[in-house]
């Protein structure tokens, strides 16, 4: 299902989605045409991402897009939301209201290049940024240190990713299969030294979670609880979150 | 250089499964050098044709030639004769002489025996690797001399995505990383700042996704009454 | 050394030579190349004394020969490779009007050479015969009725490809140089270049590191080298076929076997000369160890040196070997060079403690007599455990551990001497020069040490010395030896054959894909003016692999053409009647 | 295409050929089915020669070089590996069992391994029989 109907679905159950719109599949007329319904139909927060190839996919075989990369998308979604116009140059005469973000991964190559990268997104239009999984907290600290270094965080609302990992086997799935993610051989040893790793998976997320916590400029943590998401409210409990502050 | 493999011999002996006479018609320029459709390759392909045909008592009859540049019309209107009367003529050129053939000879039923790939260049002997996608609008200037349209996977002109780990590609882990090699390039030519602004949404017209392109040299074209009097001569 | 030869000038030395001495092999005087004189074949079957006929019913195979359509004439004979027998051929050759022949016998590897003169002197040219190996391949290996029935398909197979041969080119190119180049300024250098010019060859001594002029003796290993280096250069220097360039280095090198042209860049200005051969002594150069160091510890050159002056009147030395076999400081003979310099100590001054401390006591060969030697004088070995570190307050203390008895020992010393850390010429600039591959520790590479000792891949390029590999001084005394030898040999052979089984490329079909230019193990094949690859027949060393490669057939080999490879084979397959 | 089995051998002539050679010295037999054919270097052997073998009836090719390091001409062998590989690969697209075709590496000394390598063949054409190709009835 696309996440376009999915956020609506969100929306009818009372949550506030994000609704993440990749390059892969669509060029820059759907992309445009997209953000208009989203926002009409009340969707305020999108994420903007390049996508992954379509080799990690179930349907190898397809021709992708790839008209523009998540950075022009930004560009182009800001140009309708603050100058009305659409990218073409036609006016529009109601702006999307939406809030945009963005994804880093800090831990891909090539390393000083990453930071960089983050500034154009924030200039392109990125407002919040939800970064990859974090498992090498030394490696994310240097990386936060960097973005501090730039005031990038105060220009963006940095959110660390944490994913809880239910089994060896999904532990071993994300290290290999999904793109861009790094999980060090000490996480994956840790998975099987312990008996009941679930509740050892719960363990570490809200570990890190802590120590996320503690480092300076980051605004907040997603939890990507991949094929597990009915662990997310034990989570959000044990780290003291919740209740949700009405803001 | 255009670069091409031949097809898996099992699928080239499928496609001329009930015809006769057969011509394998090869080339001396790009596929020769990408061993894929040169006199050896030709050579070899027809004798692989003739024994699967004792094999197979398919009594085919194959027959070999070589053009100078299957994409000129005048070098292929050499191998005319030798067309004559096949069934089916296997063309090892890229898939541009394999038209050009079939333009000149309408009635021959034409077979490309080779899947052409990419425009790219000889890496290491024997092997070949794609450099230009041919997207009509070069950016090579803004990238340090290596193409994103081409050597990334995601075509990206703000690079590299989350997915390029120690300076290799996350789609195939054999291809290094175009965005990791352009900004290490544009680092040691001092030239940073072309990918620190971003650059904006490429113009696809010039590509092929704008149609089938025509390139015209106007100083070389014939005009109408030289045409008559060119064919009036020849 | 040689003895004293009575010098005079190289070309005048050469009639004398020639005559006395076997010139390179295969270089007999050959006819230059005759046209194809028509396809009628003679097939002349050998009993071999019935070394064959034992075996093979020779004429039951004569007769399924003469039944052959493209065999004119059949002959069963006993000794073909006789005086007699090859006159008997000659004879039946112009008789019959034979335009190309097969010899049915033993194998062409050992009387092709043969065949190929008999083939000159009855004016075909040199390869329109062929061997058909019925004897070792046949005769030898099976029953009576299977080395008849397959001598037949032998000879059928021999005589289809016989029918496809092709008259190849021969050329004799005279030598435009008789001039050997010699490029080194160590030890292999100086006894390469006296072995030639004594034998009254012309010496064109390039050395780059200028040694042979200040004589500058230390960049020579220590012990007796010394003096030989020192005795050769006077020699040479003496000598006035000898021509020395010191300070100079080659920087460009081309051309062919006895037709060579270099370009030297000396000290006043680039030269171009020309010669007939050439050969690489580099030898590993000592490094001068670090000018901050303490005085009383010296390299064994520079001890060697000292020993060489003969005054020392050190007691207490202590020579540490270093044994490791890391690039720079291998060392082959390291432990030799050590035992050496104690011993000439010994001899200057007997009551001297000298000590060496090194693992491994390499000493090759019989050297091992200097180590019983040494040991009788008194020289102390120790085997070291760990590290040996050098203590300098006061007087020099040795601090070393024993590995047999562990004891930690503490030796007083006078002066300690170190192995030298050898450096070796940069191997790939001159190599690129000369055109010859290197190995994967950067050392030169010799083509066949077993059939041409001193020889490489890039033909009348010649090398010894210690660049080749580590070698100890006898070592490099003997390479220089062969080297010039070689040298010699190529430099007195009245002419340089070339052509036979060569490859050759036809322009046509050529589509300069480079593939033959990169594969060529001897960089025969060049693009000419016409854009077109084209083989230098006399760089070309006839082995066919561009053949194989060529991805637009273009290049086709004498004796070896697709055609007559692909006949030969079926009727190999096909043929024999049965 | 005779009913008896032939088997065809490319050798090098600085290496297998004089295998052969030293093996009839010292009469060290081996089946009279095989064909050598001398080259210069198994270098000089294209998968053009292997294929028209087999067409030309060979139930078995082989090409036999220098031993890998010791090449005359410092790699033809592997070339030759090279080529060998590739026309397994053809083969078995044609439909001719890949077995039968082989590359070895013989020294000119080892008189005794020129033999083993045709009994090798031999046994390889044993067990899958004569080449397919006279098999076809037409």
């Amino acid at each position: 299902m696309s996440s376009f109907a999915s956020s609506l679905l969100c929306l009818q159950e009372g949550a506030e989605p994000v609704m993440q719109m990749t390059c892969r599949d669509r060029n820059r007329i759907a992309l445009q045409s997209d953000l208009l319904g989203a926002a009409a139909l009340g969707i305020k927060n999108v994420l903007c991402l390049s996508g992954d190839h379509q080799r990690f996919g179930n349907q190898k075989e397809a021709k992708n897009v790839y008209d523009i990369d998540s950075i022009q998308e930004l560009q182009i979604f800001r140009t309708m939301r603050d100058e009305k116009t659409v990218w073409g140059g036609d006016k529009l005469e109601q702006a999307p209201n939406v809030f945009l973000g963005a994804t880093e991964n800090p831990f891909a190559d090539p390393l000083e290049f990453r930071v960089m990268r983050l500034g154009k997104k924030i200039t392109a239009g990125a407002e919040f940024i939800q970064t990859q999984a974090v498992f090498d907290i030394e490696r994310f600290e240097r990386w936060m240190s960097d973005v501090r270094e730039r005031g990038l965080d105060r220009k963006a609302h940095i959110l660390a990713g944490v994913v809880p990992l239910k089994s060896l086997g999904a532990a071993k799935y994300m290290k290999t299969k999904v793109p861009g993610m790094v999980i060090p051989d000490s996480t994956i040893e840790r998975i099987r030294a312990v008996g009941d790793v679930k509740s050892e998976g719960v363990k570490m997320c809200v570990e890190k979670i802590e120590q996320i916590k503690s480092i300076k400029g980051v605004h907040g943590v997603h939890i990507m609880a991949i094929a597990w998401e009915e662990i997310v409210p034990e989570i959000v409990q044990k780290t003291g979150l919740y209740p949700r502050p009405n803001v | 250089m255009i670069i091409a493999e031949q097809k898996p011999l099992t699928e080239i002996c499928r496609i001329v499964e009930n015809d006769h006479k057969i011509l394998v018609a090869g080339c001396k320029s790009c596929v020769a050098i990408c061993l894929a459709g040169g006199e050896k390759e030709v050579g070899i392909l027809a004798e692989s044709l003739r024994l699967y045909s004792d094999l197979n008592n398919k009594e085919w009859e194959i027959s070999e030639v070589v053009v100078e540049r299957q994409c000129e019309k005048e070098w292929v209107r050499e191998i005319g004769p030798s067309i004559e009367g096949k069934d089916s003529v296997v063309s090892i050129a890229c898939g541009v002489g394999a038209q050009v053939v079939q333009e000149l000879y309408p009635d021959a039923r034409i077979v490309s025996g080779l899947n052409t790939s990419n425009m790219g260049a000889p890496d290491e002997p024997g092997i070949f690797l794609e450099k230009c996608g041919g997207c009509g609008d070069c950016v090579l200037h803004l990238t340090g001399g290596i193409c994103p349209i081409a050597r990334c996977a995601k075509s990206m002109l703000n690079g590299p995505c989350g997915g390029s780990q120690n300076g290799k590609c996350e789609v195939n882990p054999d291809t290094p990383c175009a965005w990791d090699q352009i900004y290490n390039s544009l680092k040691r030519l001092g030239r940073l700042n072309l990918i620190e602004k971003v650059i904006p949404p490429k113009n696809w017209i010039p590509s092929s996704s704008g149609g089938p392109r025509k390139i015209v040299r106007a100083e070389a074209v014939l005009t109408p009454e030289e045409k008559k009097t060119k064919e009036g001569v020849d | 050394m040689t003895p004293e030869v009575h010098l005079r000038k190289g070309d005048e030395l050469i009639s004398l030579v020639t005559s006395t001495r076997p010139a390179r092999p295969g270089s007999r005087r050959l006819r230059s190349v005759a046209e194809d004189k028509g396809d009628r074949i003679g097939v002349f079957i050998c009993r071999c004394g019935g070394a064959v006929s034992r075996t093979v019913d020779v004429d039951s195979v004569a007769a399924h020969a003469a039944s052959l359509n493209s065999v004119a004439f059949v002959k069963v004979m006993e000794f073909p490779c006789s005086a007699g027998g090859r006159a008997e051929i000659l004879e039946d050759i112009r008789e019959k009007n034979l335009g190309r022949f097969v010899v049915a016998g033993c194998s062409p590897r050992t009387h092709e050479k043969i065949f190929r003169a008999l083939a000159a002197k009855a004016g075909l040219n040199q390869s329109m015969f062929e061997i058909a190996n019925i004897r070792e391949q046949c005769a030898f290996v099976h029953v009576p009725s299977e080395a008849t029935a397959k001598a037949k398909v032998l000879i059928e197979s021999t005589a289809s490809k016989c029918n496809l041969l092709l008259p190849a080119p021969y050329e004799q190119i005279p030598l435009s140089s008789r001039k050997a180049l010699v490029v080194g300024s160590g030890l292999s250098a100086v006894v390469a270049a006296s072995h030639v010019s004594d034998q009254g060859f012309g010496v064109i001594l390039v050395d780059p590191r200028g040694t042979s002029n200040e004589g500058e003796a230390n960049s020579i290993k220590a012990g007796e080298s010394v003096e030989l280096f020192d005795k050769t250069l006077q020699r040479l220097k003496s000598n006035p076929l000898v021509r020395m360039l010191s300070g100079s280095k080659v920087i460009e090198f081309e051309g062919h076997p006895g037709d060579f042209r270099a370009l030297i860049q000396t000290p006043d200005g680039e030269e171009d000369i020309r010669c007939g051969a050439a050969i690489l002594a580099f030898d590993a150069s000592p490094t001068h160890a670090a000018e901050d160091r303490d005085r009383r510890e010296i390299t064994q050159a520079e001890f060697g040196s000292l020993l060489g002056s003969r005054v020392v009147k050190m007691e207490n030395i202590v020579m540490i070997v270093s044994d490791n076999s890391s690039e720079e400081t291998v060392g082959r003979g390291n432990y030799v060079d050590a035992v050496a310099s104690s011993l000439r100590l010994k001899e200057l001054l007997p009551s001297a403690d000298v000590t060496i401390i090194g693992s491994e006591a390499r000493m090759y060969g019989l050297h091992e007599l200097d180590h019983i030697r040494a040991q009788e004088r008194g020289v102390r070995f120790i085997r070291p455990k760990g590290e040996v570190d050098i203590k300098h307050e006061g007087g020099l203390r040795v601090l070393v551990t024993d590995a047999s008895s562990d004891a930690a020992l503490s030796l007083p010393a006078d002066l300690v001497v170190r192995s030298d850390v050898l450096r070796f010429e940069d191997a790939k600039k001159v190599a690129s020069v000369f055109k010859i591959p290197i190995n994967a520790r950067g050392f030169f590479v010799e083509s066949e040490v077993r059939l041409e000792p001193g020889s490489t891949l890039n033909r009348g390029v010649f090398l010894c010395g210690s660049a080749a590999g580590p070698r100890l001084v006898s070592e490099e005394l003997l390479g220089a030896s062969t080297a010039a030898s070689q040298a010699v040999s190529l430099l007195a052979s009245p002419f340089i054959e070339a052509g036979g089984t060569v490859a050759e490329v036809d322009p046509e079909k050529c589509s300069v894909c480079l593939n033959c230019i990169r594969i060529c193990p001897y960089t025969a094949p060049f693009i000419n003016e016409e854009s077109k690859a084209e083989i230098d027949i006399q760089t070309c060393q006839g082995c066919g692999i561009c053949v194989g490669i060529c991805p637009s057939k273009a290049i086709q080999m004498y004796g070896y053409t697709d055609a007559q490879l692909f006949s030969q084979a079926s009727a190999s397959l096909r043929g024999g009647g049965t | 295409m005779s009913d008896r089995m032939r088997i065809v051998g490319f050798c090098c002539s600085h290496g297998a050929y004089s295998s052969a050679d030293l093996a009839g010295v010292m009469r060290i037999s081996y089946s009279p089915s095989v064909m050598i054919i001398r080259v210069p270097c198994a270098g000089r052997i294209d998968v053009l020669h292997i294929l028209r073998a087999f067409r030309d009836g060979a139930d078995a090719v082989f090409v036999a070089g220098c031993l890998e390091g010791n090449c005359h001409f410092e790699y033809g062998n592997f070339e030759a590996r090279k080529m060998v590989e590739h026309a397994k690969r053809l083969l078995s697209d044609i439909g001719i069992e890949a077995e039968r075709v082989e590359m070895f590496n013989v020294a000119s000394n080892q008189a005794w391994r020129f033999p083993e390598i045709v009994g090798e063949m031999v046994s390889r054409v044993d067990k899958l029989g004569l080449s397919p190709l006279k098999k076809v009835i037409k």
